[in-house]
């Protein structure tokens, strides 16, 4: 049983992991509270964009730290499209459908990366920020600690777009309802494409600092989408800042849980941990029916 | 004797309070508009009897029975049926099958159940629609279909939400006669209602709601006639009216 | 619900069944042997075609292959099939240089110069695929036996297949130490399974205390929690008890894990000597970011393979990967303690661009060892050819693979003569580094810390 | 009434031709291949068919019955390796476990609405999988390999030939089928459908809205179940990661989509034309594990979704105009 003295270090490494949940999340819940529907194929943007990560390193050595606008940009492109090409034609069809959608565009994703970019591994191997910075004792691998602070800041745009700016309250607008907000002259069909769009950007964001120090194949994907549905309605559906503190809950919950219980039992717990919260209160944390 | 007896009823949404202190009492048999502007507390008042609210005070008593804060299902077994202000029929079902959901209630047999749904239908005269999915009828014929939809569930007491609001006058004359003849089948009915014109003649009381209290009950005739609802709510154009 | 759509669909159904039935009735070959439907470098086609057109002698003997073929890990399943197609090359063509089982004559000479023909099949990784399609083989190829299937979880189900109709099945590669504890009549396995291998790394950490004595005592097994490495791990903390290691804890992570924070936060806890890492690729890149992230350096990091061994490994984490050591099936540089290997692998090269690893060395072996068993039965009669395998005494100097010969334990039939070798990696390859006498490269002991790197 | 009379007879008509078709197929075609491509097509028709039941027509969406499936599947392995209890008692024995098991996860699971619902039936599908994967007794993550038994009806083990698995899934999914029909029409199917419908309405109208979501999960775990005994009978192999995987729960949702959720027969057309078309995909497509034939299958996916959401059972009916489907 590992000594106590650790636990401080503990705690910070599992929040660093917690804000990528939490960044991978917070696009999600954008989409869902929007309009109400859960993107199956979140995962696939977020390798996407680290292949748009990789590749621009890969090809014209580009470092994904300054490769992060371009990530960004594909992936708005990428969340319009989506909308344009598939969500909105089945906005109004029974949920089971809109998760069909999404899934076969998951599908599509995966297969697709593995085709055209075989199923090998990539890492990048000299990124810009690299080695550990130590402070108090404690230490930080430099990519995580900047990922980390990259995603408060993308979360803080976002909350601070939505709750303040015009654009934003017309979302909140289209949420709350699509009729009202059609007479208020809102053009709910344009306000759903700038929701897929900035929910594919922040999972672009996501995708650029993951880069930096994680491995990048087709299916990485799924190590982070089932985390990111729980952080998402743990945090309650819909809510950018439920999104934040439910991912990092996670992240630290897993280490600790790792490290007390076993690393084999650490999903558990945080399952567990979910029911448990969404029996008490149904909406989730931050949520709200 | 009553047959629903609510008694200083009250329910408060955070702040603000829908309704205070509010009793009103309907005796077997008897048709009651319950009257009253937007934001009177109607709706909040039919929900808590209904079983959608739980109450904060007061009790709803129904032949007799304590049935405050029961769930809806159980408020609709112990023999009062609701249609909704805004109507909520099974789009996907057809007018048949609507009806037939509300006739399982006492029939455990799909033949049965039909049988009933069948004669219900027939009473309400949406029988030659059957076969039509509901939501391609029209919204006459969707609140007709809803109130045809309780009556399956065979009530002794019906409780219709603004069953007339945004019907034509000829729409509004039917609506008026079926609930004649529902009363004729012995049924107590409690209309909730601000279109005043259909109400008055078909009442035998009017309970008047404003800012969630109660602040006048009696005959048409005496309602009519009160001050407080005439300035209230009324105004000019029923007295001109009638 | 409508009626109309009941006929319908009926009618759609219908049409599905009988397009069902008439689509695949044509191409029946085609899920046989994918060559036909493979990218051309592959190759199956051009290979098979000639000696069937040269060889309108007596008998064409069939023998299925069970590989996955599509999916996350077909690229070895395609490697393991050029290695086979050369394997059957090697013994349908004459090749008197090669010191190998078959090679000097061209076919069968016990049963007048017979050509064996492969028919390969894909099972994708699906345990239900890789039995019916072993059955398809039997059944409807009329194959006399059969070699596959790789992944450990489909040579259960589909040896089951080829036990229940009674055709010999010899697997190349599944190294789950079960495999051959269930009692099969029909079942043989020419790898050494991961029991083998766990015991081989004892040997060589007591081998490294006694020749380089070096100070170790302590262990430390993390293994990913499905099937391969709680197999691992198992026999892994069996033989530490024998070989006098004490195991301080056995750390089972979820496979695919975002984070291995707390797997090595525990591993610095209990800071064995020697961790011992039971992965698939994606835990392994991972787990060695994380070692250097924490700068955690034990004395020696000694992998069960897989992993740590798979091509991309070393490419993907570059200069971190230096210095772990691994055990391995196989390695190239074998070539210079054994001559034969440095000859079969220039071939291959030649023939398919790639050099010998682990998969397909053990593939290529598999295809000699059932062919030179069939020869030996004079039959293709599955019994005789259960009997001829279960005589198999093939001696180390006609292999290609580190063992010290092929032979089949008479009840589990595991080859009993299959052993390792452990490499270590030096800027992006591993070489032998144990046993000494195969070595190329001196032995780097301790790990070096990541400070002095 | 009356309508239903005059359609009575071509589907009828149907019926017969169809079973018909289905009986003589094995009989026509030989291949064991294609045997084995049919026996798929029944048992994800079936397992299609046990989640519309909640699914399509209660309107519940779950993406968690691969738990049914693979609790169904170990119960019997378990039974049969354990007390070596023949498989058949096993069926209803695994059904009857997943029922229990859909009780104890619905319970929670119904507190919740909408997607919660759907994430709660992921995570707990998980977390199964994970304590399977890690109960050393039930075979922890090595599975268990069924006993070879000598080939017999009593021993469900049949290795000359598929075809009494054949028949043996035809009739699993022909019982399903048939029950689905006369839960649809009954009682229960009406409520279940006003429960989809709108569940204040039905709750207006008397229905125990719980109860009935509750009636809806048991009898499609235990369909699923059983499907997961005779999948553990086929393969003869039960591990977390076959029967247990997440893919299975996708793919009890993609069939009933894809043909016409909340339809007798959507699950029916789904399974007839997404396992052939995956087959197929598979081994005319598949080159080199360049994953070509995956991509094709997602792309056909979202085409059908975009195009006809309703599931092809939809579009005959669109082409009568007037969307009245389901």
């Amino acid at each position: 049983m590992p000594e106590l003295s650790i636990l401080p270090q503990m705690v910070l490494s599992g929040m660093l992991i917690g804000f990528i949940y939490a960044l991978v999340s917070v696009g999600l819940t954008l989409i869902y509270g929007v309009m109400d529907i859960v993107n199956f194929a979140h995962g696939e943007f977020l390798m996407l964009a680290m292949y748009v990560a990789f590749w621009l390193y890969a090809l014209i050595g580009l470092d994904p730290l300054l490769s992060l606008p371009v990530s960004v940009l594909a992936l708005f492109v990428v969340g319009v499209l989506t909308y344009k090409l598939v969500i909105q034609r089945v906005l109004h069809a029974p949920m089971s459908a809109q998760i069909f959608a999404t899934f076969g565009l998951m599908v599509l994703l995966q297969n697709g990366a593995q085709f055209l970019w075989s199923p090998d591994y990539h890492l990048i191997q000299e990124p810009l920020l690299a080695g550990r910075v130590e402070f108090l004792g404690l230490y930080a691998g430099k990519p995580q600690l900047f990922a980390a602070v990259g995603a408060l800041l993308t979360t803080g745009i976002v909350y601070w777009f939505i709750e303040r700016t015009e654009t934003g309250r017309a979302l909140q607008a289209v949420a709350e309802d699509r009729e009202a907000a059609a007479l208020m002259g809102v053009n709910s069909d344009r306000t759903f494409a700038l929701a897929w769009g900035i929910g594919a950007a922040c999972v672009g964001v996501a995708g650029a600092l993951l880069a930096n120090y994680y491995y990048i194949f087709p299916t990485v994907g799924t190590v982070f989408v089932l985390v990111a549905f729980v952080a998402v309605a743990l945090g309650g559906f819909g809510s950018v800042p439920g999104a934040l503190l439910a991912g990092v809950i996670i992240g630290i919950v897993e280490v600790l849980a790792g490290l007390f219980i076993g690393p084999a039992y650490k999903e558990v717990i945080v399952y567990i941990l979910y029911m448990v919260v969404v029996l008490i209160r149904p909406q989730g944390l931050l949520g709200e029916w | 004797m009553n047959q629903l007896q609510v008694s200083g009823l009250t329910k408060r949404f955070g702040g603000l309070t829908a309704n205070l202190n509010i009793d009103v009492t309907v005796g077997d048999g008897e048709i009651v508009g319950l009257i009253g502007p937007n934001g009177a507390g109607k709706t909040t008042l039919f929900n808590c009897v209904a079983g959608i609210y739980r109450p904060e005070a007061g009790r709803v008593v129904f032949e007799g029975r304590d049935v405050t804060g029961w769930p809806p299902e159980k408020i609709c077994r112990a023999g009062v049926a609701r249609t909704f202000q805004i109507v909520k029929s099974f789009g996907q079902m057809t007018v048949l099958e609507n009806v037939m959901v509300g006739a399982f209630l006492h029939n455990a047999r799909s033949a049965a159940a039909r049988a009933t749904a069948m004669e219900v239908l027939e009473f309400t005269g949406l029988a030659e629609k059957q076969g039509m999915l509901a939501r391609n009828l029209t919204i006459a014929d969707k609140k007709r279909l809803e109130l045809t939809r309780a009556l399956a569930t065979g009530p002794k007491f019906m409780m219709l939400d603004e069953a007339m609001a945004g019907l034509t006058p000829k729409e509004t004359q039917e609506a008026v006669e079926l609930i004649q003849a529902l009363h004729d089948r012995g049924i107590t009915i409690l209309l909730v209602e601000h279109v005043m014109e259909v109400v008055m003649p078909i009442s035998d009381r009017i309970v008047v709601l404003e800012y969630g209290q109660k602040i006048a009950e009696g005959e048409p005739a005496q309602i009519a006639r009160d001050e407080r609802v005439i300035k209230a709510y009324l105004g000019v154009e029923y007295r001109a009216s009638s | 619900m409508k009626r109309m759509n009941y006929l319908l669909a009926g009618i759609l159904i219908v049409s599905m069944l009988l397009g069902a039935c008439v689509t695949t009735e044509t191409p029946t070959a085609a899920p046989t042997n994918p060559p036909a439907t493979q990218a051309p470098p592959a190759g199956g086609a051009t290979d098979v075609a000639p000696t069937e057109a040269t060889a309108p002698e007596p008998v064409i003997i069939k023998i299925g292959a069970l590989y996955p073929l599509t999916g996350a890990v077909a690229a070895t399943g395609i490697a393991s099939k050029e290695a086979i197609e050369f394997a059957a090359d090697i013994v349908n063509n004459s090749y008197p240089d090669l010191n190998l089982p078959l090679a000097s004559e061209a076919g069968l000479p016990n049963l007048g110069g017979a050509k064996i023909e492969v028919i390969f099949a894909d099972h994708q990784m699906d345990p239900e695929i890789g039995a019916s399609e072993t059955e398809r083989l039997i059944t409807e190829e009329q194959v006399v036996a059969i070699v596959g299937a790789y992944a450990s979880s489909v040579t259960a189900t589909a040896s089951q297949a080829a036990e229940r109709l009674g055709i010999p099945f010899v697997n190349a590669q599944s190294t789950s130490p079960g495999l051959t504890e269930r009692g099969f009549q029909w079942y043989f396995r020419t790898t050494p399974h991961d029991g083998i291998f766990s015991e081989l790394m004892f040997k060589f950490l007591t081998d490294m205390k006694e020749t380089k004595g070096v100070d170790i005592s302590t262990v430390v097994t993390i293994h990913e929690n499905t099937l391969f490495g709680t197999d691992s791990s198992t026999t892994q903390q069996n033989f530490a008890g024998q070989y006098g290691f004490t195991v301080l804890e056995d750390i089972a992570y979820p496979h695919e894990t975002a984070d291995m924070t707390s797997e090595v936060a525990k591993l610095k806890a209990d800071n064995p000597d020697v961790v011992l890492p039971t992965s698939y690729i994606s835990d392994a890149i991972l787990m060695i970011r994380t070692f250097k992230d924490q700068g955690y350096a034990p004395q020696a990091i000694l992998a069960q393979g897989v992993g740590f061994t798979e091509g991309s490994f070393l490419p993907t984490v570059g200069k971190d990967g230096d210095y772990i050591l691994s055990r391995e099936v196989f390695a190239a540089d074998l070539a210079e303690a054994k001559p034969l290997v440095g000859q079969v692998n220039e071939l291959f090269m030649e023939k398919y661009g790639r050099e010998l690893e682990g998969a397909t060395a053990r593939s290529f072996t598999a295809l000699l060892v059932l062919a030179e068993a069939i020869n030996r039965a004079g039959s293709t009669d599955p019994e005789a050819i259960r009997q001829a395998l279960l005589a198999t005494d093939i001696p180390a100097d006609q292999l290609i693979m580190p063992w010290d010969g092929v032979r089949f334990d008479p009840v589990t039939h595991q080859n009993v003569l299959g052993t390792g070798i452990i490499v270590q990696a030096f800027d992006g390859a591993y070489h032998t580094v144990w046993p000494f006498d195969l070595a190329t490269r001196e032995i780097v002991w301790p790990y070096p810390a990541w400070s002095d790197r | 009434m009356t309508r239903r009379r005059q359609y009575l007879t071509p589907r009828r008509m149907f019926l017969v031709l169809f079973t018909a078709a289905l009986i003589a197929f094995p009989l026509v075609v030989k291949q064991g291949s294609l045997h084995r491509l049919m026996i798929l097509v029944f048992l994800y028709a079936l397992l299609g068919e046990a989640w519309n039941i909640l699914g399509g027509f209660t309107g519940q969406v779950s993406l968690g019955h691969a738990v049914y499936f693979g609790v169904g599947a170990y119960t019997s392995t378990l039974l049969l390796v354990k007390l070596g209890i023949t498989p058949w008692v096993g069926m209803l024995a695994g059904g009857l476990v997943a029922t229990i098991l859909s009780q104890i996860i619905g319970y929670p699971c119904f507190r919740l609405r909408g997607h919660y619902f759907v994430i709660a039936t992921i995570v707990l599908a998980e977390l199964v999988q994970i304590l399977f994967i890690n109960w050393k007794w039930a075979g922890g993550a090595i599975g268990i390999s069924l006993p070879l038994l000598p080939e017999s009806w009593l021993n469900f083990e049949f290795n000359s030939s598929k075809l009494p698995y054949y028949y043996i899934s035809l009739s699993l999914l022909a019982t399903v089928v048939g029950a689905t029909y006369l839960i649809v029409k009954s009682k229960a199917g009406f409520y279940f459908r006003a429960i989809k419908e709108d569940s204040d309405a039905a709750r207006s109208l008397g229905i125990n809205i719980t109860g009935y979501k509750m009636l809806a999960m048991a009898i499609s775990a235990f369909f699923t179940g059983v499907g997961g005994v005779f999948y553990a009978q086929f393969v003869l192999y039960v591990s977390p990661d076959n029967v247990l995987q997440f893919s299975l729960s996708t793919l009890a949702m993609l069939i009933p989509v894809l043909g016409g959720i909340g339809l007798l027969w959507g699950p029916v057309l789904g399974a007839f034309i997404l396992i052939p078309m995956s087959e197929f995909t598979r081994i005319y497509l598949s080159g080199a594990g360049s994953a070509i034939d995956l991509v094709v299958y997602g792309l056909l996916i979202v085409l059908v979704a975009v195009f006809e959401p309703r599931g092809l059972l939809a579009l005959p009916d669109r082409l009568r105009r007037g969307g009245r489907a389901r």
